[in-house]
């Protein structure tokens, strides 16, 4: 793969008004833009990162972050690391769904056990844990009810 | 043609119905109470004490780095205290919960003492599922002649490598 | 040794005879009868279920049940002591009185068609004139029964099972009557006694031609009928966990396992009397015959099970009606030939007739039929 | 027909819930399944039955804590996940691994794909209805394996094997000739399990265009392993990450044509015979050395003194199911910040609902069977 | 076998009972899932009765069609008409009474009928019904049983005509 640096700028003058940071390796991308971006890395013959490998969240103290891993299947390139961050209380970021199928368990999983609002998600139920449980276990914060 | 693929298929179950009466490779069940596999060496289930010459006497000093290090925390530790309440090397009490160990094998891997190996026995079937499971010192203790019936290899490697360390000149001691 | 039991009952009936009326004399004729068919069909189905959990055991290289007795010979009698004492469950919401009667009225069939299988030599319950066409409407009714089970249980699963077990048996039905009418015209009769001797001295109808086709479709047919693999669908356990006895447990399920086991047995035992010769046969006495050949079908019905998977619904009705269905019906065609000429000759048409049915069934089906496929490697 | 016709005349659907206790779901899976007759409509899986929230469990404990943990993601290859597991930490810490390190991590990854797929091609004979055959001839193969494993690591399922910058124990006496037999071995019983099933026409019936997935929805959709492969992706991460020292072995990735349910067989028939090649190349070559890298062996005595730098690492495998991925993030403590699992099985259950509709009931329970989950790695 | 005549005489009034009580159950039993079974068990009981009266190849046509296709048939319709899921299925006796008054009609018919007609009875039944109907059928009633596969064809066709989809 070409460098990250590369890749950013090719991002930005492609796609203008579309700022993004580079963090230990990682494309930071603010939410808001994140679905147009989504659909850039997946079309552009450039990357064609056509692969969303894994979807995840991290809890920070301070914010949620989704990270994805994007693969490109055709270019035998990747991991493109991509982080997009949103509040810890409402926590909406816009789902991929639509770009990458892999995404609908995945984004599912990471609302489940870290309530994550994937905007525009299909069917965002509970995935893991059963309806009507009312926590997101794998926040930093959550104690379970025995413990 | 329909049907010859299936027919195929049939021989090779036949010929295996007949194998099973002649080859040891098609009948492999063992039948398990009269006939019983030797364990492997390495094989481990659920962790023991090893005590050198008398069960008072464990090799276990109550460190508490096999309880801290256990993943699923099934080890408690109490260090026993001589009568002014100074803390001796021993275990006062020594509890592993069966029911919770899962058989990873570190509590040996992580004992810098030498004093918790990993037993061969299987047949640990109890009527209670809490109380009868929770291993005490009394159940966990077997001597080190134990260790070496059921692994040869490393009891004499941690018995060579104990007598290296007793021979050594004991620290002159302090005061 | 032939007419060992036949023999037996008559002294009875003698015995009997010197100070019994005549009526009384009839009725216990009658009596020994069922009670001999009472007992040998539970018992054969007892030892059936350990002969295929044996036979299957060794084919998937494993002992099967060795503990209960020596090589497991009693273990029938604990698995009956466990199904009479385990608790009999019927579902909320379930139609009681069907419930019931469902596994019950299944046997009633079962044990019945015994009663026109010519074991031996004189030794059939009753020579009825109409004893194929009697086997074959009392094995259509097992359907009703099955089909009240799976309703009454009032469970999804059930009634997918009685749904499926309905279309499979009306389909089945067809091909199943018509494998047997090539016999019919060459016999001239229903009866199974003069079906066995009109193969008498190796005149098996398994040799002739259009014999060795329909000997193959009945059989076929007659494992789709007891709903043996790989036509087991409508308990096929993997997609409707048991079908139509999901619901049953202890003594009820049993005797849906009974019936089952029963029928597979009467299938095997009809099969060999209407094309493998019935009781004849050198050396031996005429009832070890039938025995031998029943038991060496019913194992041909175990071996399946062990080897092959179930069809879908669709294949399955698709086997029955596009393939099945086709070629008996042409079978009775070369069975008619067979009759019209004489001896070397009718054997040739009839060979070339059947040839030909199976040609064209061949190709007229590949479209359906699935493929073979070669395989390649991601280049570098 | 008008619409108003057609309501009249519309079926009524019945809803069915596969699961969580159902003969054919590999566990405790659920497929919520709307029928129309046989055929499913809509098909919602529903999963969670066994979370125990793995990744929580991992944050409260050290590295090396969570490695027994992940014996238990996919209970069938523990070896493959602590592979996983272990390279995503070395990644982090950036431990070397010595050269015979690494020669024993393929051959035991290469032997648990072995493990995996025969016992997998067991289980979907078992879901197309064959009657526990394929299965016990499975796991008497299998056994062979489990016992190598026994030899070395002390437990023949979760073997907790790995450590980072190495394995925990070199080999028993004796074991790499237990690899040589059974690269010697596993071909004949390859060849017996293809004669067996490939060219069965029931299973061949059965499985061809079943659960079709199209190349272009595999790849949108995160399918990994011979899944993907079997709709016609030529993705083995082996090759295309060249892992561990995957680069120095000579083996191909075969690929599948249609993506059905046959395809998924026959590509996993064909990866064992490549891992057969890859275990004798990995004999052949093996060289001596130490097996643990000096800094993991002090890491591995004492868990708590094994503090990664600050970062976050994804590291991935092609584990037998597929994809397996780590996604580690350090903090610079002892414990992981967050540990979270890709899980192949998982995330190929996506599409389930797509392959199954429009097919009947039976092949919603091949296909399922066909995507190979292990519900202690979809739940975790 | 003369004496073997009371004997079948008793087994044939049990069947008649038989009959007659499932058929009355039938009729009034409010469950018409059960009012199906209870079909079955009177067709039973009917193809019984063939048997003891010597005729045997109507008695297995009786089972074979009646019990084993018709009652097939009578289960699903009855399963169609209700909810799937619900087994109890209530039957509607609605129409009780006009139902009485034409069966007091035809029996005020019948019975006297029944009564006066001279019933000749045969001295030795006819044996072997099986080859008998056949050559009847293939012979004296050739055109009949012509004109009834017609129909039933024409039926299939129809049948499949309706069943096929649209394509």
């Amino acid at each position: 793969m070409k460098s990250l640096e590369e890749l950013k700028q090719n991002l930005e003058s492609k796609m203008p008004g579309v700022t993004s940071v580079l963090e230990e390796g990682c494309l930071v991308i603010s939410k808001n833009d994140w679905l147009e971006v989504a659909k850039f890395l997946k079309s552009s013959p450039l990357y064609s990162f056509d692969y969303l490998s894994s979807v995840t969240g991290v809890d920070y103290p301070d914010r949620l972050e989704a990270v994805y891993h994007l693969y490109s299947i055709e270019k035998k390139i990747g991991p493109l690391t991509v982080k997009v961050r949103t509040d810890r209380q409402k926590g909406e970021i816009p789902s991929v769904t639509p770009v990458w199928r892999s995404a609908e368990f995945q984004e599912r999983e990471a609302f489940d056990l870290l309530g994550i609002h994937f905007t525009g998600h299909p069917d965002l139920r509970r995935i893991l844990m059963w309806e009507g449980f009312a926590f997101h276990p794998l926040r930093k914060d959550y104690v379970a009810e025995n413990d | 043609m329909f049907g010859f693929g299936v027919l195929k298929g049939m021989l090779v179950t036949i010929q295996n119905f007949f194998a099973s009466y002649f080859s040891k490779d098609h009948l492999t069940t063992v039948q398990y109470p009269e006939e019983r596999l030797s364990a492997k060496e390495r094989y481990r289930n659920f962790p023991f004490l090893v005590y050198d010459q008398a069960p008072e006497d464990p090799r276990c000093v109550a460190c508490d780095i096999c309880a801290k290090e256990c993943p699923p925390k099934c080890i408690t530790i109490v260090r026993d205290s001589d009568a002014e309440g100074k803390p001796l090397k021993r275990p006062k009490s020594f509890d592993i919960d069966y029911s919770i160990c899962m058989n990873c094998g570190i509590c040996e891997e992580v004992c810098p003492f030498d004093a918790i190996f990993m037993d061969h026995e299987f047949e640990l079937a109890e009527y209670g599922r809490f109380e009868d499971l929770m291993y005490h010192k009394d159940r966990l203790l077997k001597p080190n002649d134990h260790f070496k019936k059921i692994r040869p290899t490393d009891a004499t490697r941690i018995d060579a490598k104990l007598a290296a360390k007793t021979q050594k000149p004991a620290p002159p001691v302090g005061n | 040794m032939d007419q060992l039991f036949v023999n037996l009952k008559h002294s009875i009936l003698i015995f009997a005879g010197n100070f019994l009326p005549e009526w009384a004399v009839i009725l216990i004729s009658i009596l020994i009868s069922v009670t001999a068919i009472a007992v040998f069909g539970p018992v054969t189905m007892m030892y059936l279920t350990l002969l295929e959990r044996k036979f299957v055991g060794r084919i998937q290289n494993r002992f099967g049940p060795n503990r209960v007795g020596k090589w497991g010979l009693l273990q029938p009698l604990a698995d009956g002591v466990k199904m009479l004492t385990k608790e009999d469950i019927v579902p909320k919401g379930a139609d009681h009185f069907a419930h019931f009667l469902a596994p019950v009225a299944i046997v009633i069939p079962a044990l019945l068609v015994f009663a026109v299988v010519p074991f031996g030599r004189n030794m059939v319950a009753v020579d009825l004139s109409i004893g194929i066409l009697f086997f074959l409407a009392l094995s259509s009714t097992t359907t009703i029964w099955i089909f009240v089970a799976a309703w009454a249980s009032r469970n999804k699963f059930s009634l997918l099972g009685g749904l499926r077990s309905v279309a499979q048996m009306v389909s089945y039905e067809i091909p199943m009557v018509l494998s047997v009418v090539p016999v019919l015209m060459v016999v001239g009769s229903f009866s199974t006694v003069a079906i066995v001797e009109a193969q008498s001295g190796w005149n098996w109808f398994v040799l002739t031609p259009w014999g060795l086709i329909g000997f193959v479709l009945f059989f076929l047919t007659g494992v789709a009928e007891v709903n043996r693999t790989p036509f087991d669908l409508p308990e096929g356990e993997s997609e409707i966990v048991a079908g139509f006895h999901t619901e049953y447990s202890g003594m009820k399920f049993a005797l849906f396992y009974m019936a089952e086991f029963m029928n597979s047995f009467t299938i095997s035992a009809i099969v060999s009397t209407v094309y493998l010769g019935g009781w004849q046969g050198p050396w031996l006495p005429g009832w070890l015959w039938l025995l031998i050949k029943s038991y060496a079908l019913i194992l041909v019905m175990m071996w399946f099970r062990g080897t092959l998977p179930r069809f879908r619904v669709d294949q399955l009705m698709g086997f029955a009606w596009k393939f099945l269905l086709p070629l008996a019906l042409l079978n009775i065609f070369a069975a008619g030939v067979w009759l019209a000429f004489a001896r070397p000759v009718n054997y040739l048409l009839s060979a070339i007739i059947v040839a030909l049915a199976l040609f064209i069934l061949y190709f007229a089906n590949r479209p359906d039929m699935p493929k073979k496929r070669v395989y390649r490697y991601a280049v570098e | 027909m008008t619409e108003e016709n057609l309501s009249t005349l519309a079926t009524q659907t019945l809803e069915v819930s596969l699961g969580p206790q159902h003969p054919s779901t590999h566990g405790v899976f659920r497929m919520n399944a709307t029928l129309d007759g046989e055929t499913i409509v809509k098909l919602k899986p529903v999963m969670g039955y066994l979370h125990r929230n793995h990744e929580k469990l991992a944050e409260d404990m050290t590295y090396l804590g969570s490695m027994p943990y992940t014996d238990r993601l996919d209970y069938i290859c523990s070896m493959t996940n602590n592979f996983a597991y272990a390279l995503a930490v070395e990644k982090l810490a950036g431990l070397e691994v010595p050269e015979r390190a690494e020669y024993i991590r393929i051959i035991m990854a290469e032997l648990t794909r072995l493990v995996n797929h025969t016992l997998l091609i067991g289980f979907l004979l078992n879901d197309l209805g064959a009657f526990f055959t394929p299965v016990l001839y499975a796991f008497r193969e299998r056994e062979k394996i489990l016992d190598l494993f026994e030899s070395v690591s002390g437990s023949r399922m979760m073997c907790n094997y790995f450590r980072f910058g190495g394995v925990k124990i070199d080999f028993s006496p004796g074991f790499l000739e237990g690899v040589k037999s059974i690269i010697q071995n596993y071909p004949k019983f390859l060849d017996e399990f293809e004669k067996l099933l490939s060219e069965n026409e029931i299973l061949m019936a059965r499985c061809q265009n079943v659960g079709v997935l199209s190349k272009e929805l595999a790849i949108s959709a995160g399918i990994s392993g011979p899944m993907l492969r079997a709709s016609g992706v030529p993705y083995d991460i082996r090759k295309v990450d060249g892992y561990s020292i995957y680069n120095r072995f000579n083996f191909r990735v075969p690929i599948g044509e249609v993506g059905d349910v046959y395809d998924r067989y026959y590509v996993r028939i064909l990866e064992m015979r490549e891992s057969i090649k890859i275990l004798a190349q990995a004999v052949k070559e093996i060289p001596e050395g130490p097996f643990i890298s000096p800094k993991g062996a002090a890491g591995a005595k004492a868990p708590r003194t094994f503090k990664p730098p600050k970062g976050q690492v994804y590291g991935r495998i092609e584990a037998p199911k597929g994809e397996l991925g780590f996604y580690l993030v350090s903090d610079g403590s002892p414990k992981p910040y967050r540990y979270h699992v890709r899980p192949p099985s998982f995330i190929n259950l996506t599409i389930l609902e797509d392959m199954c509709i429009g097919n009947k009931i039976a092949d919603a329970i091949v296909t399922l069977g066909s995507v190979d989950i292990v519900l202690g790695e979809v739940d975790r | 076998m003369n004496s073997f005549a009371p004997l079948v005489s008793v087994v044939q009034y049990v069947l008649m009972f038989i009959v007659l009580g499932a058929a009355i159950v039938t009729v009034s039993i409010g469950n018409l899932f059960r009012a199906a079974i209870f079909l079955a068990f009177t067709l039973l009981g009917v193809a019984g009765l063939y048997f003891f009266l010597h005729a045997d190849f109507i008695a297995a046509m009786q089972i074979l069609i009646y019990v084993g296709a018709i009652m097939t048939l009578v289960i699903f319709a009855v399963m169609l008409t209700g909810k799937m899921q619900d087994p109890l299925v209530a039957q509607s006796n609605r129409q009780k009474i006009p139902a009485f008054i034409i069966l007091c009609g035809v029996s005020a018919f019948l019975i006297p009928t029944i009564l006066k007609a001279p019933w000749r009875t045969l001295a030795t039944p006819h044996a072997t019904t099986a080859a008998n109907l056949g050559r009847a059928l293939m012979g004296e009633f050739v055109f009949p049983f012509e004109i009834v596969s017609l129909v039933l064809l024409v039926a299939l066709i129809g049948a499949i005509a309706t069943a096929r989809s649209d394509e």
